[in-house]
């Protein structure tokens, strides 16, 4: 049972759980609470892009698209079309998906760079899209949404906002925690090592790319729809290729192939920016000099490289400890 | 940079020991600095607005704290930069109202900056000034919210007035696809028609293009048109003027409020002679005559903002002149910080002279400007010159 | 009734023939070893045996089944299973895990249960657990249960890609030099392993440079040189074929085998040392 | 040929000459270490900036030009010394980031070195249009045109008939076996980001006249000089510049043509077509991995 806690799944899950409880205790006012939350948004898309880049091996520099997709269509079938958010939420999280479902094929057939590059394109049609097009989404000075409501209840303020994103969090880890550890999941790491190797024992590598870019577009959709309901204003600075790059930066950073990485990534690069506020002509160096550094020092990622320190350390020790007995 | 950085460290820490102090020797020290909330641009594609911005708002801030400060308490300026992301500019307001605890906001270089701290602002009820220009901010009116540029669509209004004086009536449109260029082409394309102005080209260039001849061309060879506008900032409509002489177009062209700068006529060359645009009256400011009413504040503050940075004055750091004053004298009027009186303040604001126009504010009109904020320039012999 | 039937089979890469114009059957239960010198064709036809390349021209029959032109993953769930002469083992995973995405087929589960995790995918998840700990037995890895793949020896990686094809069930197992670069005694237990695996009921098709191996094992032998069909037949017709002696094992083979085992030697050390 | 066309053919091979530039950095770069380098833009930013504040000094271009471009160049190696040397071994995606990393770090700073203005260059013979079938080009943009030329010329000879050269194209080839034949691998890395921020920042002293340049005009520049490279096939000299010329050319012919709004999207529809039916770009390297 004690065996069971301390595995990765269980153990993480009850951390991170835990972490989410205890930390209003130090979150000060609703400025605190407002940035808990975007590092959650953030943590929820980094947990899906993570699948698609950490698992199975594949790019995308264009997921602030599918951000911003879930952001503006919920933004204008609830604010301008006047659907329930609820409502609006899933059509836009099913048209994305399905838009991910047909451009994916095509796209998932590259490799590399060459994937990079046509992610990135994707990206940017999409961006030219939504700020050109500003009948619908008011073009680039953004548009207004309104509160999320499920029947009569309104979901408003950081504090509730807070609970509400932190459960999903939760959910969105456990998924795929979840997905990691089944057949599937097993089937992406697989394709990420070797893809001929996943294909001769009945692999269908193609299917299942198509698949984690479908899953990981629905988790930033989903993660969009709300960031747009909660902030009550979308701009298409967060469709943008920049915005595509910090996400990626983020699950990097914190470690590919770790879904708690993906959540310390998102924390960590989400505040930065917070921390540096006050020094703004200083911001965009030091920001890029920690890139670097963390790159250099910890290869893996913030958790995977952390993860094998303290394992090398507690082997090392246990080392000694047999040599002594 | 650095100097200002090492300056503010300092003076929190002095701030730090002067409470200390303040403890011990009673309330008569005990006075609370007002604080003014700023996040603006100051990095990003909109520096070239929140970068002026934040240099005013310091250099006065500074000012009038060595002049003994407001109703004898100092002002401490919080100020962080938004980089033109609206996500930002949303998370550095919250900052500003619930950890910083400000007493009125003065900022959001851009729009959209503007436009997704509006709810936060109302919901907080806290005085807030913005420094972005287009229409939607105040109209409708919302309660907390001012704001002192003239907006884009006086600007249409002043170039098709303009217009219409030369008999031009067909004219071709080019715009950038930023926040503001695009802003300004829907308010020129609303209010053609009440100036018998007809659009009849109507192109757009990227951010970072570096060649604007193929919509040039385009509108060069649409039958008919009379004048061309173009309505961005930064480099694109310094390429456009490049790229406007290079395919030999000779039709009056005229620009927008928002290259009413210096930087615009260097960028470009000569290729700027003769072009018009409209601008607030501080680009002029030496020229004017001696009775205009601006005219001693708009020197005052152009000499002091020269001769303190070496740099050129531009109109944008105007805005944050008007925002930083018009917010003291509602607070001297307002005999405190009181958030709703101060508001109240704000919105009595009659003949404040500013330097983008003399401001009369009222229950309706949260901007108090109208267009003669506005003065038609033309670029000649590599300055500005006041038209007529 | 043969189990692989191929038919004219060729392989063209540019305007080189790789394989050209190969016609053979395997007959279920044998060992079906085929031989060549460097460069016949050999990796060549396993890649178009599990649909890795296309044909050109020719037609694959497993059964009654046409497997023409189809993806790898339809050769593998037809029961055609294979290893790698340059190892496919996929490193960023534990051994045990290796063994259990070879069980992928036979644990079809949809995408909901496996998100959610329902019971039903948890008692799945144990059951394939301890079948592919099953097979890492069987082929003599216990040692390895819970070893990171990338922390195996050379010879243990090749053993693993053996445990991982035999858990897709398969009918066929086309093994690509399995001896390179194992140590004698290393190629000794193979001998072995290769007659359980028939044992099994696994057809076994084996491409190997290891001609003790060869001669012990083979029921069945094709014998290729530059993409074509030199010889064929039983074992020991083929190793008296006065063809295949003179163009092949006569002279070249002594001295391109200990080459070539050489190098694999030195790639294995190569491999050991690199982690 | 309509006048019309032809200025946009014009405009088109100008913008794409820069385009070109900018692809072959990116070329040379991922030919000797296989990474993408993301800080590409920045030594255009490097080259105009560094012009512009070395004319503002009062040298003449003759010594300013090459003073930015050596600028650039140290930058260059710097940035493979201590960014991308120490992470050999790390992956692609890490290698991205922390190129990414770089070009924050390298725009970060040029703000504070410099500022955050627009600067703009005097053109180097004048700025008289010339007028060609109807059209009119800038002496500027014939520089472009002529230097981008120069250039390609000088590339090619470069890597075909100079030691040096066939070291570095061997290395891109097989590194262990240039390794083996005695090719100092590491040191045809870092002389390739030398040799990529050179080409980058002459790349950025030639349009500054035309464009303006500022601290952050990188950005857009290096991503469509990626777009190019990408479009030609990664790795393919004549790829990056056929590429480049493309690009440039669709996005004018979009912009003149169809709607300026969307030409930008239209050329990356065209780049997604493109790699559907090539997924290795016009020119890059075929073929799959070897089992």
């Amino acid at each position: 049972m004690l065996a069971h806690l301390a595995s990765p799944r269980t153990g993480g899950l009850l951390a991170l759980a835990a972490v989410i409880a205890l930390l209003p205790l130090v979150l000060r006012n609703s400025y605190f609470y407002d940035v808990a939350v975007l590092v959650g948004l953030n943590a929820i898309v980094c947990i899906g892009l993570n699948l698609l880049i950490g698992y199975a091996g594949q790019i995308s520099l264009g997921h602030a698209g599918f951000f911003g997709l879930g952001a503006y269509g919920s933004a204008i079938l609830a604010s301008r079309y006047g659907w329930p958010p609820l409502a609006a939420l899933l059509a836009t999280t099913f048209a994305v998906a399905l838009l991910a479902f047909i451009v994916g094929r095509p796209i998932l057939r590259l490799r590399g760079h060459y994937l990079a590059m046509a992610t990135l394109g994707l990206g940017v049609i999409i961006f030219m899209v939504i700020s050109t097009e500003d009948k619908f989404t008011g073009g680039p000075d953004g548009i207004s949404v309104v509160p999320f409501r499920i029947g009569g209840f309104v979901l408003q303020g950081e504090r509730i906002w807070y609970w509400v994103v932190g459960a999903l969090l939760l959910v969105a880890v456990w998924l795929a925690l979840n997905l990691i550890e089944s057949p599937t999941g097993r089937a992406l790491r697989a394709l990420h090592s070797s893809e001929v190797g996943a294909e001769v024992v009945g692999i269908n590598a193609a299917e299942h790319k198509l698949m984690v870019f479908v899953i990981s577009a629905v988790f930033a959709s989903v993660a969009g729809s709300l960031g747009a309901h909660y902030s009550g204003f979308v701009t298409p600075a967060k469709v943008a290729f920049l915005h595509s790059i910090e996400l990626v930066t983020m699950v990097v950073f914190g470690g590919l192939a770790s879904t708690f990485g993906a959540v310390v990534g998102a924390a960590v690069l989400t505040t930065l920016p917070q921390l540096l506020a006050t020094f703004e002509d200083y911001e965009m160096m030091v920001f890029g000099a920690v890139m670097i550094g963390t790159m250099i020092f910890l290869p893996r990622g913030v958790v995977p490289s952390l993860a094998r320190l303290f394992r090398s350390h507690r082997s090392a020790d246990a080392d000694n400890k047999a040599n002594k007995a | 940079m650095k100097s200002t950085l090492a300056k503010n460290s300092f003076k929190r820490g002095f701030a730090a020991a002067a409470a200390a102090f303040a403890l011990i020797s009673g309330p008569a020290l005990a006075q609370e600095p007002i604080k003014i909330g700023a996040f603006l641009s100051v990095t990003g594609p909109a520096s070239f607005l929140g970068d002026p911005e934040q240099k005013t708002l310091e250099l006065y801030v500074d000012k009038i704290n060595a002049a003994g400060g407001v109703l004898g308490r100092k002002l401490k300026l919080v100020s962080y930069d938004s980089a033109g992301d609206a996500e930002k500019a949303r998370t550095f307001a919250k900052r500003l109202i619930d950890q910083d605890k400000v007493d009125v906001i003065v900022g959001g270089s851009t729009t959209g900056e503007t436009m997704a701290v509006i709810p936060l602002v109302e919901a907080a009820q806290i005085p807030f000034i913005s420094l972005a220009g287009a229409v939607v901010i105040t109209e409708p009116v919302k309660k907390w919210v001012f704001k002192t540029p003239q907006s884009d669509r006086m600007a249409c209004e002043k170039i098709f007035v303009d217009m219409q004086s030369r008999k031009l009536s067909k004219i071709a449109l080019i715009s950038g696809n930023g926040a503001f260029d695009k802003s300004m082409r829907a308010q020129c394309m609303d209010v053609a028609k009440n100036y018998g102005i007809q659009i009849v080209a109507d192109e757009t260039y990227g951010a970072g293009d570096t060649d604007m001849t193929a919509q040039l061309t385009k509108i060069k060879n649409t039958a008919g048109v009379q004048a061309v506008l173009n309505a961005g900032f930064g480099a694109g409509p310094a390429i456009v003027t490049k790229n406007y002489r290079q395919v030999g177009i000779t039709l009056p062209f005229y620009q927008s409020h928002g290259v009413a700068s210096k930087e615009y006529i260097k960028l470009s060359g000569g290729a700027a002679e003769g072009v018009r645009l409209p601008a607030g009256a501080l680009l002029v400011a030496d020229g004017l005559p001696a009775n205009d009413p601006q005219r001693a504040v708009l020197v005052a503050y152009k000499h002091e903002y020269e001769s303190h940075y070496k740099s050129d004055v531009a109109t944008f750091g105007g805005h944050a002149w008007d925002g930083l004053m018009l917010a003291v004298d509602a607070i001297k009027k307002a005999g405190g910080t009181d958030k709703a009186k101060v508001r109240d303040a704000i919105e009595a604001t009659h003949g404040f002279v500013g330097i983008d126009g003399v401001f009369n504010m009222s229950p309706t009109d949260h901007m108090g400007l109208n267009l003669s904020a506005f003065r038609m320039l033309e670029i000649k012999g590599g300055d500005w010159t006041l038209v007529k | 009734m043969s189990l692989l039937r191929v038919e004219g089979l060729g392989k063209k890469f540019g305007g080189v023939n790789a394989v050209e114009d190969l016609s053979f059957e395997i007959p279920p239960g044998e060992v079906y070893s085929i031989i060549g010198p460097n460069g016949a064709g050999k990796t060549s036809l396993l890649n178009l045996l599990t649909g890795v390349y296309k044909p050109s021209s020719g037609r694959i029959m497993l059964q009654e089944h046409d497997l023409t032109g189809h993806p790898p993953y339809a050769y593998a769930r037809q029961g055609i299973a294979r290893t790698f002469q340059n190892l496919q083992v996929f490193f960023n995973m534990s051994a045990l895990e290796n063994v259990m995405v070879g069980r992928y087929m036979h644990e079809r589960c949809g995408l909901m249960s496996a998100l959610l995790r329902l019971p039903r995918q948890a008692r799945a998840d144990r059951a394939c657990r301890e079948e592919a700990a099953e097979l890492m037995r069987y082929v003599g890895l216990q040692a390895y249960l819970s070893s990171a793949a990338d922390a195996m020896p050379y010879g243990a990686l090749k053993r693993l890609e053996i445990a991982r094809a035999l858990a897709t069930r398969p009918k066929l197992m086309l093994l690509d030099e399995p001896a390179a670069g194992l140590n004698p005694t290393e190629a000794l237990e193979l001998d072995d392993l290769i007659g359980r695996l028939t044992e099994r009921g696994v057809t076994v098709v084996l491409v190997e440079h290891n001609m003790r191996l060869v001669m012990g094992v083979s029921d069945h032998i094709l014998v290729l040189d530059y993409g074509r069909k030199l010889a064929e037949g039983p074992a020991q017709e083929v190793r008296n074929n006065p063809k295949v002696i003179e163009a092949y094992l006569g002279s070249a083979v002594s001295s391109e085998t200990s080459y070539r085992e050489e190098i694999a030697q030195v790639v294995a050390v190569a491999v050991e040392m690199h982690r | 040929m309509s006048p019309q066309f032809v200025q946009y053919l014009l405009t088109g091979l100008t913008v794409g000459a820069i385009y070109a530039l900018v692809a072959l950095g990116f070329s040379i770069i991922f030919n000797a270490s296989h990474v993408i380098n993301f800080a590409q833009g920045e030594f255009v930013m490097i080259g105009g900036m560094a012009t512009v504040s070395l004319v503002a000094v009062g040298l003449p271009y003759l010594l300013a030009i090459p003073l930015a471009i050596a600028t650039a160049a140290l930058v260059g190696l710097a940035l493979e010394k201590f960014a991308v040397e120490p992470a050999r071994d790390a992956s692609v995606v890490t290698l991205i980031i922390i190129t990414i990393g770089a070009s924050m770090f390298l725009r970060g700073l040029a703000m504070l070195v410099w500022d955050k203005n627009l600067h703009a260059l005097k053109p180097i013979t004048g700025d008289k249009p010339i007028a060609i079938a109807g059209a009119t080009i800038l002496p500027q943009s014939v520089w472009v045109l002529g230097v981008t030329l120069a250039i390609v010329v000088a590339l090619s000879w470069f890597f075909g008939r100079t030691l040096l050269g066939k070291a570095m194209l061997a290395t891109s080839h097989n590194r262990l076996a240039a390794q083996l034949v005695g090719i100092n691998v590491r040191m045809v890395l870092f002389l390739s980001f030398g040799l990529s921020a050179a080409l980058g920042a002459i790349a950025g002293i030639l349009i500054a006249p035309i464009t303006t340049t500022s601290y952050d005009v990188g950005v857009m520049l290096g991503l469509k000089g990626f777009a190019a490279a990408i479009l030609g096939g990664l790795g393919s000299g004549i790829g990056a510049v056929i590429g480049g010329l493309v690009l440039g050319i669709v996005e004018t012919m979009s912009a003149g043509y169809l709607s300026s709004a969307y030409k930008d999207a239209i050329a990356f529809v065209i780049i997604l077509v493109v790699l559907f039916f090539l997924p290795s770009g016009l020119f890059g390297k075929r073929g799959g991995e070897r089992v």
